[in-house]
């Protein structure tokens, strides 16, 4: 029942897009204060109300079905806005430190946004390419802020030269399909292909550059190449925003494109995605090994998560889904809660070595267990969120008796603890010199706080997040009567 | 309620403390003392309560707590965990008096301490296996950080090295719990639902089984898996090695009793002669280790792992008494070997700041009382009858004889002598001889107040083993039925 | 009175308790308490004996431990074997702890010794009156305790502390067979207790077969306990402890447990011959051995020592060929007159301070009342009569003439050589002219506290040979058997001490044989005695083959081959411990730290892929896209 | 009018694409890698294109996507020019071999 020409469906974007061009003029005359930050904050809320108001449960197809609204594209888009909510409080002080133009880095981000919420609110592959260049095209700018900072242009030059081949590369692959299917929107995709009966090798050419395309962009191994460069290089709120936002957008948009459209191919890609997935895990975690700066023990750390999340995307059951979903949102909250601490410490050790952080157990306690509860639950121990989101994914993958891959999981977590660990060891075993307490300023401590209460309440009372993930369906519901 | 009470108090009690003021270190001692004292009232309370003719579970709480995958909050005590919260009870107050010589960062001390305590109450009562593998992991934490922080030279290397190899076990036994989950589809967690209802296939309890064991081996410690203890325990200061000692291992050796032989009974009885090798070479081969041994502390740490190589061959055999056998040496390993640490590491190290044996003589001149006080400490642990020792060991053998007739002769021939071989020999070079060095102080009020409980246990369950086996029996009989006693 | 029996062992182990946390603060350091104790025991012990004499049966039980639905209760009793035990252990126990207020004055461990002396009687006591395996199994490791803490007594020497681990650890050995036995009986027999296992025999269930090994394994505590071939070799050295502890520890309890054991479980060796015959043997043969030693020993208490193992090789090989009544009756004069020729001996030591007889001589006119108990003692032992060894040994011989000649004629010539060295160590030690002219001046009689116990126990071993009559109506297996008086046996008997006694004689006291010649002859063996362990090249003078020859053999096999495998066991388990401990660090631990160092590796090498480079960032993008459509498209 | 058979541009489309990629990997100077990123998406839209040509209905989607695609790569370029004008800024060389602080 498609519902023509309702822009009250889609509110929540235009409200950000609208947000995104305030901030920017509002950059032009207030360069450097917190003004910027302050409205890129109202527009999201304002954005959040309107998606809570009216959007929340209505399932529609707009725009001659190039953009979907549906629990799945919802869920995904309070994802986006909190964890949008979350950079800038975590930006803003860093922003104003470090000469940022906080104007145009907040528009940037909330354009960053609107791009995330298309790429997961549409089943037209038209729709999820522009979303996604959006996306890319924010971040390349984001990354390269710190324009004094070497390493933060050649961060962006990576990326954006990366970034584009992978764009040709999906485009590659979307053409491809277009042509073995002759329409751009995933059901008729889908439908084309199961009729065609044997595997077109077009078809299957224009899956494996998509997985390419995509495996780019969820920063899995043997695609992530770029991935340790910039989340060193670009500004610490923009690689918390990359590691969280953009990763989930990727796996959101993959979900649609692999489970919607293309479910006769459902065994390639599956195995695919299983073999993605324990090289990422394996590689992230042992690479990451012997870092010695903490953002690139991070970066490595996100292709290895990316690794645990894929096993949903590779089981790609209902329950594999949900529980790839709760994690999304665990790992979200985990993330920027230790870049939080992270920036914290940056204010007074820029090269953020992980031996910066010897002793702040004793400097600042408060900081430093927040941290270990974040640590450990990026590792998976109880009772954090990370535990339950990896036990959930466990489970899924258990359930479709893929217990070998289960294993492989967890011994991953096991050697993931070396390094996760050397940051907790290094803050409790080891005496720093100077004893000040860290100056705290206001939005890191509040992106903190935000980071904590979730790691723990989705650690210890998961059910209601479980309830409604376990909700969400990526195939939209009315489709299912469709094929 | 009383047990809910009883794991989260000591939670409590370290959240308060860590608004504590730092510097008043004597008001921080004597408030976490308090705090771990009433966990052992609690214990009392239960006692009353509890009725130890039946086996069922006792004081059963349950919640809904994540009703989407069938997890609820369930505690519960019966014959089998009810020994082991009470030597908890007991073992800890003590370890924290013990741990009054800690000088810097006490605050933090007590706080993991206390956290320890919740964990390991939480480990005994939990009877839902999500929920029992959250306190199982949970405990590692602060062992890390007692280990890691107030340990001895190579506490980093000790205390990764433990971190890393109990996580490994669990990471494999939370596997092994999914699969039991989704292979019983029976769509909980519940312990004693998946124990009775659970009939799954041989070759998947088989796997399970194995699951299940990784998990558990690695806390007993049982052979293979066994290397971490001795650095753990040589590195650990007084209080973390008592508590490590006397309990945590014992989460291990419970696991066996709670979850493995109730839920995966063929699967038991077809690797139980494998449990049984393993269980003598434990035996054996911790005995001639700590034979080997230079350093005391590492001595007593090896001499653990002979000890639980007793409950393994008990639990091996199946047969009433020698499940009964292994349940005592639980208990009484547990008592003993606190008792064993707290003499090693603060009596005598506090006075002669080494641990290596040969830099020691003479002990029983210079400091009579401490050195009698190892003494007792040292017969106990060799099996002396008229103590705790003596009637594990006994009824674990004379249990597993008629199923593993070789087997049991040859650890009774060659541990029982190796063990007591080490022990007069570790006597012989520390307390006899001619006294060497300065004069020393004899043993303090504290430390006696420290040792006079686990003495008296010590001797009570010696001279009247069944005021523990009345405990456990009736339940252990249920199992060893249950196991179709081989 | 008899229900009072289990108040006999309470006692003492209560004053051991009293006196350990408060003796110091009590007169005397405890010794008082210690005796008080010892007496009211023995007087209920006495008491017990009249009422068991009377017909009266005690037995308590207690549900000592219940698995499943097997139920152990296990308790004690008192039958006429206990009762007599019971006075036995409590006299001489009595005797000692009078004896040692004199002895051990001034000891720095006084206190210490009292309270393990109480500890050590009440085990035995205990012992005596448990009515099951496992009880018994209890206070017999609890005496090895004691035995170990009385030998290491003064443990500033490490000799003595290696002693008293030798002691430990050997009997340990023997405790080890006897467990394996006690849990072979329980599995078949499914009891620990005598009576029901005697029941469950005597009622055919229980398979003979497996009576026979669990008999013999339970016959190795015995062995390890009261000190017989092979695991004799701690008692010679357990005389590092103070001699009154020998006294009680070697004479009359610790290695009276083996032979009580074997009579409390006779009902498990009489209907297996094998395992008897094992019992005759081994006694037989220790008699010999032990004595055969006993004759080169120049320290009185080693002398002793062998000849205490000897004699018990006399009651084993009794029990061996059935004469029950006389293994006891042997058991209680043993005793008695050992008891006292330790404590003389003690009296000795502490007179003249040193225990090498050659450095003795002439002591009678100054040590009168040790003189005449040592000769008292010394004729028990020897066996002549009126005296009480006579008796017992007389039973003994009559048994062993009817059922086992062979056994018959060791047991004779042990009991031969038993005479030759007992009349030497009396020679050298009472009579001759003094060698040390210093220690003689000085030697004095002990105090009245050690002289009345030596009196006492005196007139004990020389009176305690005319119970022989009753006790073989009291205490008896099956039904009560009174040896006929037999003409042959007692001749041979007689010859046999008096050839002993006057070929000693005439070496030592009338020098038929020159001594010069004794000495040259005995030379090698006295270099080998004196360091007492290997003989580089062993010859021997044609004049003195018999019985020296034998000496040497023994002497040297004892010290040589046995010794050394008892040491030799513990330096292998020394070094393989050593090998155990560098394997477990080595080769378990290096695995653990070998796979943490393969990550490590794996890192470092992962590391170096990261070049920085964007282009080989795009290459290898496209590498995975390949290998992807490589497998995908072609793979089908 | 006769109709070339789907081959020939989907050929020539892939040597585009082809080209485009070996350029990428091979330049030196950051201009000349984005101009062969570029001849990639041209070689996309040519593939697009020659598919639209072929299906009556859905031609538009594909012509449609093209344009979509054109419009893109524009922005794309804008933005690439402007980083590499930083870099050429700051180091006076736009040469991508130089470019590897961030590495291992």
């Amino acid at each position: 029942m498609p519902v023509d020409g309702s822009l009250q469906l889609i509110l929540p974007e235009i409200l950000l897009a609208a947000a995104g061009m305030v901030v920017l003029a509002a950059g032009l005359t207030w360069k450097t204060s917190r003004a910027p930050g302050v409205l890129a904050l109202l527009g999201i809320a304002a954005a959040g109300a309107a998606l809570y108001t009216n959007v929340w449960g209505a399932t529609a197809e707009l725009w001659s079905r190039t953009v979907v609204v549906d629990g799945f594209a919802n869920l995904f888009k309070a994802i986006f806005l909190v964890v949008a909510a979350l950079t800038v409080l975590v930006s803003m002080e860093y922003v104003q430190r470090n000469g940022i133009p906080a104007g145009e880095f907040y528009a940037l981000l909330l354009l960053a946004t609107v791009g995330m919420v298309f790429m997961a609110g549409s089943l037209n592959l038209l729709t999820i390419y522009l979303g996604l260049e959006c996306l890319s095209l924010a971040s390349y700018a984001m990354a390269g802020m710190l324009r004094r900072n070497p390493k933060s242009t050649e961060a962006s030059l990576k990326y954006i030269l990366i970034g584009a081949i992978s764009s040709g590369v999906v485009l590659f692959g979307m053409s491809l399909l277009f042509g073995a299917a002759g329409s751009t929107h995933l059901t008729d995709i889908a439908r084309a292909l199961a009729g065609s009966g044997e595997l077109a090798p077009v078809a299957v050419a224009g899956m494996m550059f998509l997985i390419a395309g995509f495996g780019v962009k969820m920063a899995a191994v043997p695609f992530h190449m770029w991935a340790p460069d910039v989340y060193h290089g670009s500004p610490a709120p923009v690689a918390a925003f990359l590691i969280t936002a953009s990763e989930a957008a990727a796996f959101g948009a993959a979900l649609r494109i692999f489970m919607v459209g293309l479910p006769a191919l459902a065994d390639e890609w599956r195995t695919v995605f299983i073999v993605l997935a324990v090289i990422s895990m394996t590689v992230g975690n042992i690479t990451a090994i012997l870092q010695t700066n903490v953002r690139r023990m991070l970066a490595y750390s996100a292709v290895a998560q990316a690794g645990y999340i894929m096993v949903g995307l590779a089981v790609a059951s209902d329950r594999a889904v949900s529980a790839m979903l709760y994690y999304l949102i665990a790992y979200a909250f985990m993330t920027i809660g230790a870049f939080a601490v992270v920036i914290l410490l940056g204010r007074q050790h820029p090269s953020e070595e992980i031996n910066d952080f010897r002793g702040l157990g004793q400097r600042s306690p408060l900081f430093a267990l927040a941290l270990t509860i974040f640590l450990l639950s990026l590792i998976g121990i109880p009772p954090t969120a990370g535990f339950f989101g990896k036990f959930y994914l466990i489970q899924a993958a258990v359930g479709a008796n893929l217990t070998w891959l289960a294993v492989v999981m967890m011994i991953n977590s096991v050697i993931s603890i070396p390094y996760y660990w050397g940051v907790v060891r290094t803050m409790y075993l080891r005496d720093a010199e100077e004893k000040a307490p860290l100056s705290v300023p206001a939005g890191v401590r509040w992106a903190a706080v935000i980071g904590l209460a979730g790691t723990l309440v989705l650690g210890l009372f998961p059910d209601a997040v479980v309830q409604i993930v376990s909700a969400v369906h990526v195939v939209p519901t009315w489709l299912w009567t469709a094929f | 309620m009383l047990l809910s009470a009883l794991v989260f108090i000591p939670l409590l009690g370290a959240i308060l403390l860590a608004f504590f003021p730092k510097e008043r270190e004597s008001a921080i001692r004597g408030y976490a003392l308090v705090v771990s004292l009433i966990p052992a009232v609690l214990v009392y309370l239960i006692w009353q309560q509890m009725d130890f003719s039946q086996s069922a579970m006792q004081l059963v709480i349950q919640r809904d707590w994540i009703p989407s995958l069938g997890i609820s909050y369930k505690l519960g005590v019966d014959g089998i965990s009810f020994p082991l919260i009470a030597v908890s009870a007991l073992v800890l107050p003590l370890s924290i008096l013990a741990s009054f010589t800690i000088k810097h960062r006490v605050k933090e001390f007590f706080l993991w301490m206390l956290v320890l305590q919740t964990a390991i109450y939480g480990v005994f009562t939990a009877l839902d296996y999500f929920l029992f593998f959250i306190f199982f992991e949970a405990s590692l934490v602060p062992m890390y950080f007692i280990i890691g922080i107030w340990g001895g030279p190579r506490k980093e290397y000790a205390s990764l090295k433990f971190f890393i190899y109990t996580l490994l076990g669990s990471a494999i036994m939370l596997v092994g719990i999914l699969a039991l989950y989704l292979g019983s589809g029976l769509r909980t967690f519940d312990v004693q639902v998946l124990a009775q209802q659970a009939n799954l296939a041989p070759t998947l309890q088989w796997w399970i089984f194995l699951a299940f064991f990784a998990g558990f081996a690695v806390k007993v410690p049982i052979f293979p898996f066994h290397t971490w203890l001795p650095d753990a325990h040589v590195e650990a200061p007084t209080g973390g090695s008592m508590i490590l000692a006397g309990i945590l291992l014992k989460t291990g050796t419970y696991g066996f009793f709670r979850f493995m032989l109730p839920t995966f009974p063929d699967a038991a009885q077809a690797f139980s002669p494998v449990l049984a090798v393993l269980g003598i070479v434990g035996i054996i081969y911790g005995a001639l280790a700590a034979m080997g041994q230079n350093d005391l502390k590492k001595m007593v740490a090896y001499s653990s792992i002979s000890h639980m190589g007793y409950v393994v061959l008990g639990v091996a055999a199946m047969t009433p008494m020698s499940l009964n056998g292994a349940m005592f040496v639980n208990v009484s390993h547990g008592i003993i070997s606190p008792l064993l640490f707290f003499v090693v590491a603060s009596v005598i190290y506090d006075r002669t700041h080494t641990r290596m044996m040969d830099q020691m003589s003479g002990l029983f001149t210079k400091i009579p009382v401490a050195a009698s006080l190892t003494a007792f400490a040292a017969f106990a642990n060799l099996g002396l009858p008229g103590m705790a020792g003596f009637p594990g060991e006994f009824f674990t053998f004379v249990g597993s004889f008629p199923v593993y007739t070789t087997l049991v002769v040859l650890a009774a021939a060659l541990g029982l002598v190796t063990t007591a071989g080490y022990h007069l020999w570790m006597m012989q070079r520390v307390l006899m001889g001619k006294p060497t060095g300065e004069e020393l102080p004899d043993i303090s009020g504290r430390e006696l107040v420290v040792a006079a409980p686990l003495m008296i246990c010590i001797v009570l369950l010696g001279i009247l083993p069944g005021i523990a086996l009345r405990l456990f029996n009736e339940p252990i009989a249920v199992l060893a039925a249950r196991l179709g006693g081989m | 009175m008899i229900q009072l029996a289990w108040l006999i062992p309470v006692l003492p182990l209560a004053a051991a308790f009293f006196i350990a946390l408060f003796g110091h603060r009590t007169t005397g350091k405890g010794d008082r308490v210690g005796i008080g104790a010892m007496s009211i025991a023995f007087l209920l012990s006495v008491g017990v004996l009249l009422d068991t004499m009377g017909g009266a049966r005690w037995a308590q039980h207690l549900t000592w431990a219940i698995h499943g639905d097997l139920v152990l209760n296990l308790g004690f009793q008192v039958d006429p074997l206990a009762a007599v035990m019971l006075v036995v252990v409590t006299v001489v126990s009595l005797m000692v702890h009078i004896f040692s207020v004199g002895y051990m004055h001034g000891d720095v461990r006084y206190k210490r010794y009292y309270a393990v002396l109480s500890l050590f009687t009440a085990s035995m006591l205990g012992l005596v009156i448990s009515d099951n395996l496992l009880f018994l199994f209890v206070f017999w490791e609890l005496m090895g305790l004691c035995s170990y803490l009385l030998i290491g007594h003064y443990f500033e020497e490490r000799a003595n502390v290696h002693a008293a681990n030798k002691a430990f650890l050997t009997t340990r050995v023997g405790d080890v067979g006897m467990f394996v036995g006690i849990m072979l009986l329980f599995a078949a027999g499914g009891t620990f207790r005598f009576d029901e296992l005697a029941a469950r025999i005597a009622d055919g269930s229980f398979a003979l077969p497996v009576l026979a090994v669990a008999a013999i394994l339970l016959f190795i505590g015995p062995v390890g306990k009261s000190a017989q071939f092979p695991l004799h070799v701690w008692l010679p050295d357990a005389m590092a402890g103070p001699t009154p502890a020998s006294a009680l520890i070697h004479a009359a309890t610790m290695v009276a447990a083996g032979v009580y054991l074997v009579a409390r479980g006779y009902a498990l060796f009489a209907p297996v011959p094998q395992a008897l015959e094992v019992v005759a043997w081994v006694g037989a043969f220790t008699a010999l051995f032990a004595a055969t030693i006993a004759l080169v020993m120049e320290d009185i208490k080693k002398v002793l020592a062998y000849s205490t193992i000897s004699q018990l090789g006399f009651m084993v090989a009794a029990l061996g060929v059935g004469a029950y009544t006389a293994a006891v009756f042997h058991l209680m004069t043993h005793a008695f007159f050992k008891a006292l020729l330790f404590l003389a001996s003690g009296s000795v030591i502490h007179a003249v301070h040193t225990q090498n007889m050659h450095q003795m001589g002439g002591l009678f006119k100054k040590l009168p009342v040790t003189g005449w108990v040592w000769l008292i003692g010394a004729g028990a032992l020897i066996g002549i009569p009126p005296l009480s060894g006579f008796w017992s040994k007389e039973e003994i011989l009559l048994d062993a003439w009817h059922h086992h000649p062979a056994i018959f004629w060791t047991l004779v010539a042990a009991a031969a050589l038993t005479a030759f060295y007992t009349t030497r160590a009396t020679y050298l030690t009472f009579f001759g002219t003094p060698r040390d002219k210093h220690a003689y001046d000085h030697a004095h009689e002990g105090g009245r506290v050690m002289t009345y116990p030596l009196m006492i126990l005196g007139v004990l071993a020389a009176v305690s040979g005319f119970v022989a009559s009753p006790l073989a109506g009291f205490v008896y297996f099956g039904e009560p058997h009174h040896a006929s008086f037999d003409p042959f046996v007692f001749g041979v008997a007689t010859a046999v001490w008096v050839l002993g006694v006057g070929l000693a004689l005439a070496i030592y006291k009338y020098n038929l044989v020159s001594r010069r010649a004794i000495i040259q002859v005995f030379y090698p063996i006295w270099v080998v005695l004196k360091r007492r362990y290997y003989i580089d090249d062993v010859y021997q003078y044609v004049f003195v083959r018999g019985m020296i020859g034998l000496a040497l053999v023994s002497a040297w096999f004892d010290r040589h081959v046995i010794d050394l495998i008892v040491n030799a066991v513990g330096w292998i388990g020394r070094k393989v411990s050593e090998y155990v401990d560098e394997f477990d660090r080595g080769v378990v631990d290096g695995i653990v730290n070998g796979i943490g160092g393969a990550f490590v590796v794996g890192s470092r090498v992962l590391r170096q892929v990261q070049t920085g480079f964007v282009q080989s960032y795009m290459l290898v993008l496209f590498l995975g896209l390949l290998a992807g459509l490589a497998i995908l498209v072609i793979g089908g | 009018m006769t109709t070339i058979p789907l081959t020939y541009p989907l050929t020539l489309g892939a040597i585009l694409f082809g080209l485009g990629l070996y350029g990428a990997l091979t330049q030196r100077n950051a201009i000349r890698i984005l101009m062969c990123v570029e001849l990639m998406l041209n070689a996309v839209n040519i593939n697009l294109v020659a598919f639209a040509a072929t299906l009556r209905e859905a031609a538009a989607a594909g012509q449609i996507f093209a344009l979509f695609v054109m419009t893109v790569a524009a922005a794309e370029v804008a933005l690439a020019l402007a980083i590499i004008l930083i870099l050429a800024r700051r180091e006076s060389h736009i040469d991508i071999e130089r470019v590897h602080l961030l590495r291992w």
